[in-house]
């Protein structure tokens, strides 16, 4: 397991239920500003931050539901605010 | 055979029940309760194997597996632990890793090569010149390994899984994890108890010595576990290792089955809120010359062969030890019968006043502050120096047997794979466990407690924190048995002798990979300082033993090596599994899971050729040589049927499903009109095309669209992804296993249909790209879609998946005088190729977009506001004339096809062949390929590189497409 | 024979105010990088800063698996190269590399997938590696242990096989690279941390670290699986990385059984027999972004089901021991390699994913040449950041590809 | 036309004793040797509902509320309601008269989707949890509730109906087209407990008793 993910819906499960979906990036950019970097920006690059992240999680093996938590991703622990230390 | 006790009272075996086996070609007797390394020692047997490196006679040591001194290889199964195995009726037990016999090794001499191979002497020989290396290497893969398998070999037995949830999981069936167990059942909660030995009560189970008031140890073993096994919410797991403990309490193991038992073993991985380890302590091996020479033994695996399996070790024993539970060793077997000479004690001071008692009792020379430095014997002990700890004063001693242990080491395992923190700790010369995992609690022996009462109190503690986990347990209730603690004994002193004085040339810190203290040494000055390189660098810890040898030893000696202040050394990391275990074990029960299209059995009886295609089973060919000739030139001049049910199928309602298709499609889906079918794209953010298929408009915001097959799972989530920001209303329901399809395709399909349905099917009643509902015989209701994808006239009727058998035969028979036949996947491939309809995967791949394969006149760019997911990317690569491109070209010279994947070159690599095949159709050779855009021209000379093909180019020509029926008349007809 | 043991790669010194370069990282492509500035452009003023020890990284948690056959032109020389360069290292190092070229079989379960294969294979031909596709009969005769039949989840169609490739022992390079870098004069300073990069009008100035701030006018960012973390903490530049936890797990040894890499996509899964005898296997991804390098319970049961299948005799093995790593994945499983673009000075060499093993003696050799020189090598122009924006993924996958790591 | 069939996704080796038909289904009443269990039976041809809208609180189908909290289910009327999400319900019909169908839009008929099987009887939750890590028996659930989750590696959805020894029991759907590989996965594992394929009539009958 390593990995649980609270899914809102479901509860507290097993991580391989879930799909990952990104690091939590905000809203679709609008189409009509969109520069080559901006644009680049929001669909590929990460911050890739060692420590607690938002991020998008979809239960794809429950309840259908695409959600974010906050996780640790230096110990795969999930956090219930980005400040959350142990 | 020698003869074994019957009267003891911590016997495990039956003496009455006599077990054959088979070792070395004979048949030999051990007893019921034997494991296959009790019943050889009653044997007479004393060398079990020979050691990796250097052929070192190896014997029994421990009896818990922390070596692979008696690993063997039991009917055909290597590196069999028999320490740890049951013997079974008739099993043929073999020699591992010998020339020879383990007794008599022709390769034994390497073991006085050892000057030649200093740590990672490899690194540095065998490849000067270059040439030798493969032949050195060819030696050296022979020469290492230890058991042998046969490549055909087939792992007999039963193997299953299960993943049990509970409240709280203790680890551990000793005294310490039966209180706990019971403290946490007792507060109504789900307990799990796994214990590693078959049966429970730990390091109490053996003992005869007094508990408490004439309460031998053993018997307050029993009354616990019998306690334990009628608590009706405790679930006890006997002879279950644990391997694995990870993030969140999850827990797993592996059982051995009894007889009665369906499985042979099987994997179980537990879910519990919070756990108690409860692991109890091995000993700590005592480094000396020929420390692990066959004779030489811990004092548990002494005492237990004594009163486990009934049998002395031999007849007389030195001792050198430095705990009490030596002592107490030395009593019982001198008690027994055996000869006790002297015990060297490596303490000065701290012995348990009764027990010392009972070794001048029996008049037992004991050596305070003394140990074991050489034991001698060629093969198997035969005499001991042992000395002074500071070595100016030497004794000599004749015995077979040398019980020697340095001290105890803390079985910490589940907790440091779950990221527990281990301290060095100067009172119990333990690595104790710090800052725990959440919801993990340590309890007994591994904590450094000796005291019987202590053990049972912390275990109490700890199913107390546990409950408390599980909010089942009050603050008041643990602060009472905090301070119940108190007033017990604490951990006691453990001894902090690292190694004999010795040089320490043939002092092995670990036995399954022979690394001698002395390499240990060498590694260190060559700049490998920490355990963790040491490890790597001399092997020490990386053998089967998996550092249960070398674990605490080797840090204690590289911190005194380098006269480190302090102990800030840690033990190397431990990986999983903490018991090495079968792959069979981990597979347990594979299952298969596929799915099955409501035609499958019936394609099947019609000579289906099955392949599996993502989730799916699917008939690919009806034809033997694969090239589905006959399949192709039916659809083409009569009729065939494809089953298409594997395709997405979705219905999307609600107030904003249309904007939720406008925000995933690239087309202005709110053009498409009712009863028309309207084919459309999705592309990925990237602007790259990932999915296609229709979208029918079935009422006001309320769509019924499909998917690719591939896609089909993914298509809610990705439509969910897409529009999480925006609160819209909508509803996705997948009916891809509702609706089974069939695609009705060939000249003749109108005229099958017609014969099926009673609608007009004419060309003017149902046209190409309508759409329209209807039921069959009243009874079967069908969404039929007019559509084109193999260039023919084809029908693709979506059905209820639990008529989709009947229907079948209908048209199966409706089909006959106009030679209907099946066809499958791959000549739906020809078909669609020859008329340049892509499959996305095929003729595109990661990078490539919607306009690359000339789909750009999907994309509406007049529709804006949508946020359309892939067209700001395919706005900006819209100018880069760079790109591949996907063109159809046909052969020279009516030459063959290139095959699929075959590149398209000049200097360099220009593109590669995505379809290709030489068409029954057009009978000539067509394909389709990705191209540099300046080679996408018409008329352009292309070049093709097949593999194999030495440079022998093929040529073709970039041409117009289709290449079938280009005006299109055919599927509109 | 044997030397006296001395410490292998220099005493430890005293980290000085400032290099020429400085490399942050101590695994295989800073250490390679070092180690071609000093024996190809003789420069030798040069910091490898690592905050554990060398090799603590990917280098020492791969399965040392090396090979040349990718998909694409741009990467095939590159891998070519490097995998020519290991019988010249073991010269030139004078340390036994034990490069086992052995060969590599990739399993195809389908047509489809031998198509696929086809076109990797004529790629690799066409660039002179030697790659072939082979028959399930065929590759039953190389590794008699394979399971052919029909009956298991994934049928063998065939294999690509690709003599040239095998394995490597990966602590021999990191040990012996470091050993030749700091005869040269390059120092490798361990249990130290970089902390920053400091600029000025647009060009490095200096490295901190826990142990001092160094003076430095170019700096390497090659840490593997941290690479991307730093650059974004040190720089504020995004890369589109995941870094993900990749599980590898060796059996008890055994004598010889298996003679070649056999690995399958299909099943999630390779394994090889080291030179001890261990079957060394892996290749499932938990797909999400972690440091971790945590293994898994689901990982371990998922590689014994798929080894039950399709070398099922080792169903009669133990596994002994598994251990994680770090893989930055990129969303075309191509490297990111640049320099001097986002800020003068620096470089990065990052996004290998899980081949930065295999490929790191050549990239050495010319990241090297691109420090030393200020020019970017042809060979790794194809691999730079802008790429991304340019929506010119490499194409090293045939993948779809939607948004997440695993796709 | 009177040979047009309907066909279980699901199917048992064993021997019907009785059965009738129901629609164009043939249902199986009763096998031979249904033994004493637990047992498996085949609901396939029972209708199953969807119902997605923004405004569940507002929809009462059947007449009968719809649980607030998602992974709750009601049974009522021989009618199951599962809440699955904020805005998805499940309504399965076990019991009683065919079901009609209610016209609004919101309502889509899954039936075919799914395989939906009930498994009931002794050792149940001993059979599952060699199938699933889905805990079955948690204190925390009061019966009957769902999951939505794998079992036997698959997403399904569980309804867990009765937790009370011999008369425990789920049902369980999940993608028709798993169906067969279902079916032999769940049989496997409950073979070492005596699980044997049974007819509508023994789960009638417990439905009725729970």
């Amino acid at each position: 397991m390593a990995l649980t993910i609270t899914c809102p819906i479901c509860g507290k499960r097993n991580g391989y239920e879930f799909r990952y979906g990104g690091e939590e990036k905000g809203p679709r950019p609008d189409e009509k500003d969109l520069t080559p970097e901006s644009w680049c920006d929001y669909v590929h690059m990460n911050k890739c931050v060692a420590g607690v992240q938002q991020e998008w999680w979809f239960h794809r093996d429950g309840c259908g539901s695409w959600f974010t938590i906050f996780r640790d991703t230096t110990t795969n622990l999930e956090k219930e605010t980005p400040e959350a230390k142990e | 055979m020698m003869n074994r006790f019957n009267h003891l009272p911590t016997l495990k075996i039956d003496t009455s029940d006599k077990i054959p086996f088979t070792y070395k070609g004979k048949t030999y007797y051990g007893t019921k309760g034997d494991t296959i390394a009790t019943a050889l020692y009653a044997n007479g047997v004393r060398i079990y194997a020979r050691s990796l490196k250097y052929h070192r006679p190896r014997g029994l040591y421990s009896m818990d597996g922390e070596c692979s001194n008696t690993m063997m290889e039991v009917n055909g199964i290597p590196n069999v632990r028999t320490e740890t195995t049951f013997l079974k009726p008739g099993i043929v037990v073999k020699e591992q890793n010998v020339k020879g016999s383990a007794e008599n090794d022709f390769l034994g001499f390497i073991d006085k090569m050892d000057w030649a191979m200093p740590a990672g002497f490899y690194y540095d020989t065998m490849h000067k010149p270059a040439k030798i290396w493969p032949v050195a290497m060819k030696q050296i893969r022979k020469a290492a390994g230890i058991g042998k398998l046969s490549p055909d070999h087939h792992m007999p037995g039963k193997y299953d899984e299960i993943f049990p949830t509970c409240d709280v999981c203790v680890i551990g069936g000793g005294p310490a994890g039966m209180t706990a167990a019971l403290a946490a059942a007792q507060k109504g909660l789900r307990v799990i108890l796994m214990e590693a030995r078959p049966w429970l009560g730990g390091h109490f189970e053996y003992r005869t010595s007094e508990y408490i008031n004439r309460q031998t140890h053993h018997e307050r073993a029993v009354q616990l576990a019998k306690e334990v096994e009628k608590t009706d919410n405790i679930r006890v797991f006997t002879h279950t290792a644990n391997v694995g403990a990870y993030n969140n309490n999850l827990i797993t193991g592996f059982q051995v089955g009894k007889e009665s038992d369906v499985f042979t073993e099987r994997y179980i991985e537990i879910r519990a809120n919070s756990v108690v380890v409860a692991t109890g302590c091995i000993e700590r091996p005592l480094l000396f010359e020929n420390n692990e020479r066959p004779g030489v033994m811990q004092a548990g695996c002494a005492l237990r062969l004594a009163n486990t399996y009934g049998m002395l070790p031999g007849k007389t024993a030195v001792f050198s030890i430095g705990h009490d539970l030596g002592l107490e060793t030395a009593v019982s077997l001198h008690d027994l019968g055996m000869s006790v000479p002297v015990i060297a004690d490596i303490r000065e001071d701290g012995q348990d006043p009764a027990l010392l008692k009972a070794v001048l009792d029996r008049k037992i020379t004991i050596l305070k502050g003394w140990v074991a430095t050489e034991a001698h014997g060629g093969k198997q002990v035969k005499k001991v120096t042992v000395k002074s700890v500071d070595a100016t004063v030497s004794k000599t001693y004749d015995c077979d047997v040398l019980v020697a242990s340095a001290g105890f080491t803390p079985l910490t395992g589940p907790l440091v794979v779950n990221q527990a923190k281990l301290t060095y700790d100067n009172h119990t010369n333990f690595f104790l466990p710090t800052d725990l995992p959440k919801k993990m609690h340590a309890a007994g022996s591994l904590l450094g407690f000796e005291n019987a009462q202590s053990i049972e109190a912390s275990g109490l503690l700890a199913g107390l924190k546990a409950a408390f986990d599980c909010e089942n347990c009050s603050i008041a209730e643990l602060g009472e048995a905090k301070k119940a603690m108190e007033d017990l004994p604490g951990p006691a002193r453990g001894t902090k002798l690292v190694t004999a004085p010795v040089k320490g040339r043939k002092t092995f810190i670990c036995f399954d990979e022979d690394t001698s203290i002395k390499n240990i040494k060498q590694s260190i000055d060559k700049g490998f300082d920490v355990p963790e390189l040491i490890k790597r660098f001399s092997g020490a810890g990386l053998g089967p033993g998996q550092g249960g040898i070398p674990g605490h030893n080797l840090p204690l000696f590289t911190a005194k090596y380098q006269a480190l202040p302090d102990i800030k050394i840690r033990p190397t990391t431990v990986r999983p599994p903490l018991v090495p275990t079968f792959i069979a074990t981990y597979a347990g029960t594979n299952h298969t899971m596929f799915k099955r299209t409501p035609m499958d059995e019936m394609q099947r009886k019609d000579g289906g050729i099955f392949r599996n295609i993502g989730v799916w089973q699917r008939a690919r060919y009806f034809s033997k040589d694969f090239t589905c000739k006959k399949e192709i030139e039916n659809v083409r001049n009569n009729v065939g049927m494809l089953d298409g049910s594997t395709l997405g199928k979705f219905r999307i309602h609600g107030p904003d499903a249309l904007n939720s298709l406008q925000r995933v499609y690239v087309s202005d889906l709110s053009k498409i009109k009712e009863g028309r079918v309207k084919y459309t794209a999705m592309c990925n953010d990237d602007g790259c095309v990932i999915d296609d298929g229709v979208v029918v408009k079935l009422g006001e915001n309320d769509y019924y669209f499909s998917t690719s097959t591939g896609r089909a799972g993914q298509t809610i989530e990705w439509i969910r992804y897409h529009t999480r920001y925006d609160n819209w209303d909508f509803a996705l329901v997948n009916l891809t296993d509702a609706m089974g399809v069939i695609n009705l395709s060939g000249p003749n399909a109108r005229k099958v249909l017609e014969k099926v349905v009673d609608i007009d099917v004419s060309n003017e009643g149902f046209g190409f790209s309508e759409y329209k509902e209807f039921t069959i015989a009243d009874t079967i209701p069908v969404k039929a879609m007019r559509l084109g994808f193999v260039g023919e006239l084809s029908y693709e009727l979506h059905v209820p998946a639990s008529y989709m058998k009947s229907l079948w035969l209908m048209l199966k028979e409706a089909g006959k005088e106009f030679k209907i036949q099946n066809f499958g996947v791959e000549a739906q491939n020809v078909l669609r190729m020859e008329k340049c309809h892509v499959i996305l995967g095929q003729e595109s791949e990661q990078r490539t977009n919607l306009l690359d394969i000339g789909m750009g006149f999907l994309w509406s760019r007049k529709k804006t506001g949508y946020k359309t997911v892939g067209v700001a990317a395919l706005a900006q690569a819209e100018k880069d004339n760079t790109r591949l491109k996907l063109v159809g070209f046909k052969m020279e010279n009516n030459g063959r096809a290139p095959k699929d994947g075959a590149l398209i070159v000049d200097d360099r690599v220009r593109g590669h062949v995505c379809t290709a095949r030489n068409s029954f159709s057009l009978n000539e050779a067509v394909g389709m390929a990705l191209v540099e855009a300046d080679m996408s021209k018409i008329g352009t000379r292309l070049a093709f590189y097949e593999d194999e093909c030495n440079g022998e180019l093929i040529y073709g020509t970039v041409v117009e497409t289709p290449f079938y029926d280009p005006e299109g008349k055919r599927m509109k007809m | 024979m044997f030397s006296k043991s001395k410490p292998m790669w220099g005493k430890k010194t005293k980290l000085k105010s400032s290099y020429d370069v400085v490399l942050i990282g101590g695994g295989l492509h800073s250490l390679a990088t070092a180690y071609y500035l000093a024996k190809e452009h003789g420069i030798t003023d040069v910091a490898i800063i690592e905050k554990n020890y060398i090799g603590y990284g990917g280098a020492g948690r791969n399965t040392a698996i090396v090979r040349a056959n990718q998909r694409t032109q741009y990467n095939v020389p590159l891998y070519k190269e490097a995998l020519d360069l290991w019988p010249v290292l073991t010269k030139e190092l004078d340390y036994n590399l034990m490069f086992n070229n052995c060969g590599n079989l990739n399993l195809m379960h389908s047509e489809a997938a031998m198509n696929a294969a086809r076109m990797t294979i004529a790629t690799a031909q066409f660039h002179g590696v030697e790659s072939h596709l082979i028959d399930a009969k065929e590759a039953k005769e190389l590794v008699p242990a394979l399971n052919i039949s029909e009956d298991i989840t994934f049928p063998i169609h065939g294999a690509m096989f690709h003599p040239p490739g095998g394995v490597v022992r990966h602590d021999a390079v990191v040990w012996g690279l470091a050993k030749g870098a700091a005869k040269m004069g390059v120092e490798i300073h361990q249990q130290t941390e970089a902390t920053g990069i400091n600029t000025k009008n647009g060009k490095v100035t200096a490295v901190v670290t826990d142990k001092g701030v160094i003076n430095t006018k170019q700096v390497l960012i090659s840490a593997g699986g941290y690479s991307a973390a730093l650059i974004h903490g040190f720089l504020g530049i995004k890369l589109p990385i995941s870094v993900l936890t990749i599980q590898a797990m060796v059996t008890q040894p055994l004598k010889p059984i298996l003679d070649h890499v056999v690995s399958s996509g299909a099943y999630h899964c390779y394994a090889n027999q080291t030179l001890k005898g261990e079957i060394a296997t892996g290749a499932h991804m938990d797909p999400w972004p972690n440091y971790t390098t945590l293994n898994t319970a689901h990982y371990i049961k998922h590689q014994a089901e798929a080894l039950s299948e399709f070398l099922p005799a080792l169903r009669g093995v133990r596994f002994m021991r598994i251990w994680g790593g770090l893989a930055d994945m990129t969303p075309d499983m191509a490297p990111i390699m640049d320099g001097n673009e986002q800020v003068e000075g620096f470089f990065m060499d990052c996004g290998w994913g899980y081949f930065g093993f295999k490929s790191c003696s050549a990239v050495g050799r010319h990241m090297a040449s691109f420090m030393a020189t200020n020019t970017c090598p042809d060979i790794l122009k194809p691999f730079a950041l802008k790429r991304y924006q340019e929506h010119k993924l490499m194409g090293e996958t045939a993948a779809l590809m939607s948004y997440t790591p695993d796709n | 036309m009177k040979d047009i069939k309907r066909y279980s996704a699901v199917e048992f080796k064993a021997t019907p004793l009785k059965n009738e038909t129901r629609g164009n289904w043939d249902v199986v009443l009763e096998y031979h040797g249904e033994g004493e269990g637990p047992w498996l039976v085949d609901l396939s041809h029972k209708t199953r509902l969807d119902l997605q809208c923004a405004d569940l609180a507002a929809k009462k189908p059947f007449g009968i509320t719809i649980p607030e909290i998602p992974c709750r289910s009601v049974m009522e009327k021989g009618i199951l309601l599962n809440r699955m999400n904020r805005i998805q319900t499940s309504i399965y019909h076990l019991d009683g008269e065919t079901m009609d169908i209610p016209a609004e839009k919101e309502y889509t008929d899954v039936t075919e989707s799914t395989i939906f099987v009930a498994i009931f009887g002794n050792n149940v939750f001993s059979i599952c949890e060699k199938l699933s890590a889905l805990d079955f028996a948690g204190a925390d659930q009061q019966t009957p509730f769902l999951f939505q989750g794998p079992f036997s590696h698959v997403p399904c959805q569980i309804v867990t109906l009765c937790r009370d020894a011999e008369k425990s029991g789920v049902v369980l759907t999940c993608s028709r087209g798993y169906g067969k590989h279902m079916i032999d996965g769940i049989l496997h594992a409950g073979e070492e407990f005596g699980l044997t394929p049974a007819g509508e009539a023994r789960f009638t009958n417990w439905i009725n008793n729970i």
